[in-house]
């Protein structure tokens, strides 16, 4: 049947609701795809199912009264997210915060980047379908390093362990003891993974070459975190803006090299491997002193504004502040880095096949709460 | 000539082969969960029978209890019709499967031929049940199902010629009695042929990494989305049934069917089926899935091929003899 | 690279763009409505290489909504923060889709919580909330029937 | 508010339908002697499998929904109760933990997922957000305080902001508990 027979016959478009309620969606994110059998035409995204009006809320709520809302905006990656919030409130105040409390902040949020980045990885290879086998294997390390925060500061996912100004808790003791053994447990599960995924046949022909973000559109969507240095671009803000310790800490980015699914899975693996380094590090040079927080509750902050970005696991979280000088901050702004992640998906998405859809989608490592806010 | 005695005698093996299959899919749908749990470093059902033992029981009790929801638009007849489409042929195969040296339910002389064909009509009901339910994700699984379980049908075919021109005759009973001294697998020209085998059967079955069609990331649950109930129990059922038929059809073509050193024959069938079947579930929870067209492509470019090169060589060996 | 401080961007831009003033409190760059756009391009082209859009919002100062962009230079490591005063009366400005193209998301979500129309937009609906909801949250006189308000300190 | 006030008043209707289901001629079989007894046994039967085969659906919203991950993953295996098989399609599973915080624009999907799935049904509200709004039950407008409010009739309440794997592993005890002491009509 050559080709001027095929151009007569009537194919209609095909449109696919992967609603809200979707076993590979991460959660509430509703997509109309318009397919020609299994290709992708066109793909609109729908979002705003799990909105919960953070930003009215933090307008009524004091300063030290908004730290357990950050929890819940991305709530895989809760102690990189109080701690945007509260280095943005410190920036606002410019408040000196005391050494031992910066090398737990960091030596936490790195923690809970390797743990954020673990179900990352999980969820995309149960995308491309090993069914819950990678991710069971993610949660059982997970499961080890959730266990050092229940001791640290007594919850699994919500932490709500920073303060402005300090953190809640000191250390327990013995703390750096098990960390040190989840370093020596976890590097060899990292090359495991390796084997299991990152070279198996398989897997490599489903994300190599699938979703191609190239440089110069991924800084025009404002893209950030393992997806932009997967396409080449070396921006790290623990590297450009150093905020807390992180100047002292030695440790590399990972950069991809064709920004495609394989390279942000790859990209998230070495930054886990860095993470463990970074962790080490803090471990030994820690401070003694007192990193808990004497001020009072309700503090009064000057009117001004400020804006922190930190380096989210899934990418830069800016937190704009607008104070009027009463206890209730007069705005606040959140900039979550998966909302700006999202937006490219249509982009990346049209000419390939429905199963590819999800393949970039599980790359792209989106969380619908921080998307929602 | 049909007495009384051969009627009760056929009588008396349909339901023993009806009974049969109905412990093995339960004891399947258990120990899948077991393996796929132990791979994961769980414990898998636990709390209902000692280790789970009755969990399936539990399952085909509630399922029974289930609502049978049947979605406003669909298309009846097509929709009754699917779930005895997927599982009906499945049992018609165990008719010329050899379970021991006289224990075969009917030895007809064309075994083979029979099987293979009978195992195709499942792909009639995946379709049916993928058309029938008026859904747009059941509608894509079963046309994936169609292309897939065809194209794969190719190789399976070709393999099992070479296995039949080799034993000079597609009697089971006669392929297995050809294999006494040594097993199929181990001679030359086989062994390429019972992995071209394995790879298509693992498609006929629709099990990971080839199970496009009820993908569970992409389309919602595939062809049997809007199925629930005892419906939904017979697709089950079905896909353990055939999984157990390839093992069985693998074993006889491949691994001497019954024959073996002191364990009675049947023994030895049996071991050697679950066997394989513990490689499809082990394989089942390892490997991610194919993309479709990565699917198509394989089973045109590479295996249809080196099963037709396999072909002609094996026809060369057996003029050079 | 030597990273360029706030003060020489500002005389860059003040050389080109004389009406340019810088805010008190948080040295941002004040820019009058109609000329948005000319500078959004001045700013994206070869000297400055502001090619990141960070994050657009507003903040309803009851007289005035105050539209804040936050612009970033990956390849100049430079950042810099541009506001826009309006009027509550007319709230509808250029739009920045064409320039960048992050703006596209940013913008809707402050068109869904503020009101603030951005004129040649690709697609101007809500983003976050559903698309038939009456009224803008984010405003300091929004009320809801549900809207249960906790007791202040 | 009017449409969901509405949607409640119907599903409570369904509600108690459920509550009552007939065993087939369980009058004529009662008059047999013995027939208490198989009656018993057979009811007990049926409501053992009820219990120990309850397939969740993959529904998470939000925190609550990693919580629930966690459960099914390997340290804290819910399928141990035999409630491991996480069925995406609401066609072919029982319980629906509504894991999260229920916006106003998810509700009708959530209604409607309720709706599709088949007759012996329950629901678990796992985390405060499902139960009664959480901590989003101030200052929001964009919440729905607690999964009643869609007119879903609930069985489970686990309280916890999010509620640990143990306390899901416990509210679903607590309805497989619950299934069994069901009043099922078997007069």
């Amino acid at each position: 049947m050559n080709m001027s027979q095929t151009k007569d016959i009537r194919t209609e478009e095909f449109l696919i609701n992967m609603g809200p309620q979707h076993p590979s969606t991460h959660g509430v994110l509703f997509l109309e795809v318009k397919l020609d059998g299994e290709i992708v035409v066109d793909c609109t995204t729908h979002i705003g199912y799990l909105h919960r009006s953070m930003e009215k809320i933090a307008e009524n709520r004091t300063y030290t009264q908004f730290i357990p809302f950050t929890d819940r905006i991305d709530y895989v990656a809760s102690m990189n997210n109080n701690l945007g919030y509260v280095t943005a409130v410190e920036k606002l105040m410019n408040l000196e915060v005391p050494e031992r409390a910066k090398y737990i902040r960091v030596i936490v949020a790195e923690l809970n980047r390797i743990a954020s980045h673990l179900i990352g990885i999980g969820t995309f290879a149960q995308d491309l379908g090993a069914f819950a086998t990678p991710l069971f294997y993610c949660f059982r390390e997970r499961e080890k390093i959730i266990d050092i925060f229940d001791r640290i500061c007594g919850n699994r996912l919500t932490y709500n362990y920073m303060r402005i100004g300090g953190v809640q808790f000191d250390l327990p003791k013995g703390i750096d003891e098990t960390i040190k053994q989840f370093i020596a447990y976890m590097r060899p599960k990292l090359d495991d993974y390796d084997t299991l995924l990152t070279y198996n046949a398989i897997f490599l022909a489903r994300s190599k070459g699938i979703g191609v973000l190239p440089k110069s559109l991924a800084i025009d969507y404002s893209v950030s975190g393992p997806n932009l240095r997967a396409s080449g671009v070396r921006w790290d803000i623990r590297k450009e803006e150093p905020y807390l310790v992180y100047e002292k800490m030695e440790f590399d980015i990972p950069v991809g090299v064709n920004g495609d699914a394989w390279d942000r899975y790859k990209v998230r693996i070495e930054e886990m491997r860095q993470s463990l380094r970074i962790v080490e590090q803090a471990l030994g040079a820690l401070p003694e002193g007192d990193p808990t927080v004497k001020a009072g509750r309700i503090q009064k902050i000057a009117p001004g504004e400020a804006y922190m970005r930190t380096e989210n696991p899934r990418g830069e979280l800016g937190f704009y502040i607008v104070s009027d000088g009463s206890t209730y901050p007069y705005r606040l702004k959140i900039r979550a880095p998966s909302f700006s992640n999202l937006a490219l998906l249509p982009e990346l998405v049209k000419g390939l096949k429905v199963a590819d859809i999800i393949c970039v989608l599980g790359s792209l490592d989106i969380l619908m709460g921080e998307i929602d806010r | 000539m049909l007495t009384a005695l051969t009627f009760i005698f056929m009588l008396t093996a349909a339901f023993a082969v009806l009974g049969f299959i109905a412990v093995s899919a339960m004891f399947l749908i258990w120990w899948e969960r077991k393996v796929s749990a132990h791979i994961q470093s769980r414990f898998g059902p636990m709390r209902v029978g000692w280790h789970g033992v009755l969990q399936s029981i539990a399952d085909a009790v509630k399922l029974l209890l289930k609502e049978d929801i049947r979605p406003a638009r669909a298309d009846k007849l097509i929709w009754w019709l699917a779930p005895f489409f997927a599982v009906v042929p499945s049992v018609m195969v165990f008719v010329a499967i050899p379970f021991g040296r006289t224990l075969v339910p009917r030895d007809l002389n064309i075994g083979i031929l029979y099987i293979m064909a009978i195992s195709s009509v499942c792909v009639i009901g995946v379709f049916m049940a993928g058309w029938g339910s008026n859904n747009k994700y059941s509608l894509l699984g079963g046309m994936r199902a169609g292309a897939q379980i065809i194209s794969y049908e190719l190789p399976l075919v070709l393999s099992i010629i070479a296995v039949v021109m080799r034993a000079g005759t597609p009697s089971m009973q006669k392929i297995v009695a050809s294999q006494g001294s040594c097993w199929n697998i181990f001679h030359p020209d086989m062994m390429l042929v019972s992995v071209i085998y394995m790879i298509s059967a693992t498609a006929e079955v629709n099990r990971t990494p080839f199970d496009i069609p009820e993908a569970e990331s992409e389309l919602v649950a595939g062809f049997h989305t809007e199925y629930s109930g005892m419906k939904f129990a017979m697709f089950f059922v079905g896909e353990y049934t055939n999984l157990f038929i390839v093992a069985a059809i693998a074993t006889t073509l491949f691994l001497g069917g019954w024959h073996g050193p002191i364990l009675p024959p049947v023994v030895w069938f049996l071991i050697k089926t679950y066997a394989l079947v513990f490689v499809w579930m082990w394989v089942r929870w390892t490997f991610p899935r194919v993309r479709v067209d990565q699917l198509m492509a394989f089973a045109w470019k590479v295996l249809t091929p080196a099963a037709l090169v396999n072909l002609a060589i094996v026809g060369w060996l057996l003029l050079k003899r | 690279m030597k990273k360029m401080r706030q003060d020489e961007i500002f005389a860059d831009i003040k050389a080109v763009f004389p009406e340019i003033q810088e805010e008190a409190g948080s040295g941002a760059a004040v820019i009058p409505k109609d000329l948005l756009l000319k500078v959004a391009r001045y700013l994206r082209g070869e000297p400055l290489a502001f090619d990141n859009l960070h994050c657009v919002t507003a903040i309803d100062r009851k007289e005035k909504i105050e539209m804040v962009y936050i612009l970033y230079s990956v390849s100049k490591r430079r950042a810099l923060t541009l506001k826009i005063y309006l009027s509550p009366e007319d709230l509808n400005i250029a739009s920045l889709a064409s320039v960048w193209r992050s703006a596209d998301w940013l913008e809707r979500e402050t068109y869904d919580m503020f009101g603030v129309v951005f004129s040649g937009h690709p697609d101007m609906r809500r983003i976050l909330n559903p698309y038939d909801w009456k009224g803008y949250p984010l405003r300091k006189d929004y009320t809801h029937p549900e809207f249960i308000p906790k007791p202040r300190l | 508010m009017a449409v969901i006030k509405s949607a409640e008043a119907q599903t409570r209707k369904q509600f108690e339908r459920r509550r009552t289901e007939r065993i087939p001629a369980a009058k004529f079989i009662h008059k047999l002697p013995g027939g208490g007894l198989i009656l018993a046994t057979s009811e007990s039967i049926l409501k053992w499998g009820k219990a120990s085969s309850l397939w969740p659906m993959t529904f998470g919203l939000a925190c609550c929904a990693f919580e629930m991950i966690a459960a099914g993953a390997s340290r804290f295996d819910i399928d141990r109760f035999g409630a491991g098989v996480f069925r995406a399609s609401p066609r072919q599973c029982d319980v629906m933990i509504v894991s999260g915080t229920i916006c106003v624009k998810m509700g009708g999907c959530i209604r409607r997922l309720y709706a599709q799935m088949p007759e012996p049904k329950y629901v678990i509200a796992m985390g405060n957000c499902a139960v009664s709004g959480g901590i989003f039950y101030h200052d929001t407008y964009s919440v729905v305080k607690g999964t009643e409010l869609l007119g879903i009739p609930v069985d489970v309440y686990i309280p916890g902001c999010p509620p640990r794997p143990e306390n899901l592993l416990f509210g679903l005890m607590k309805l497989q508990e619950k299934i069994r002491n069901e009043k099922n009509a078997a007069r």
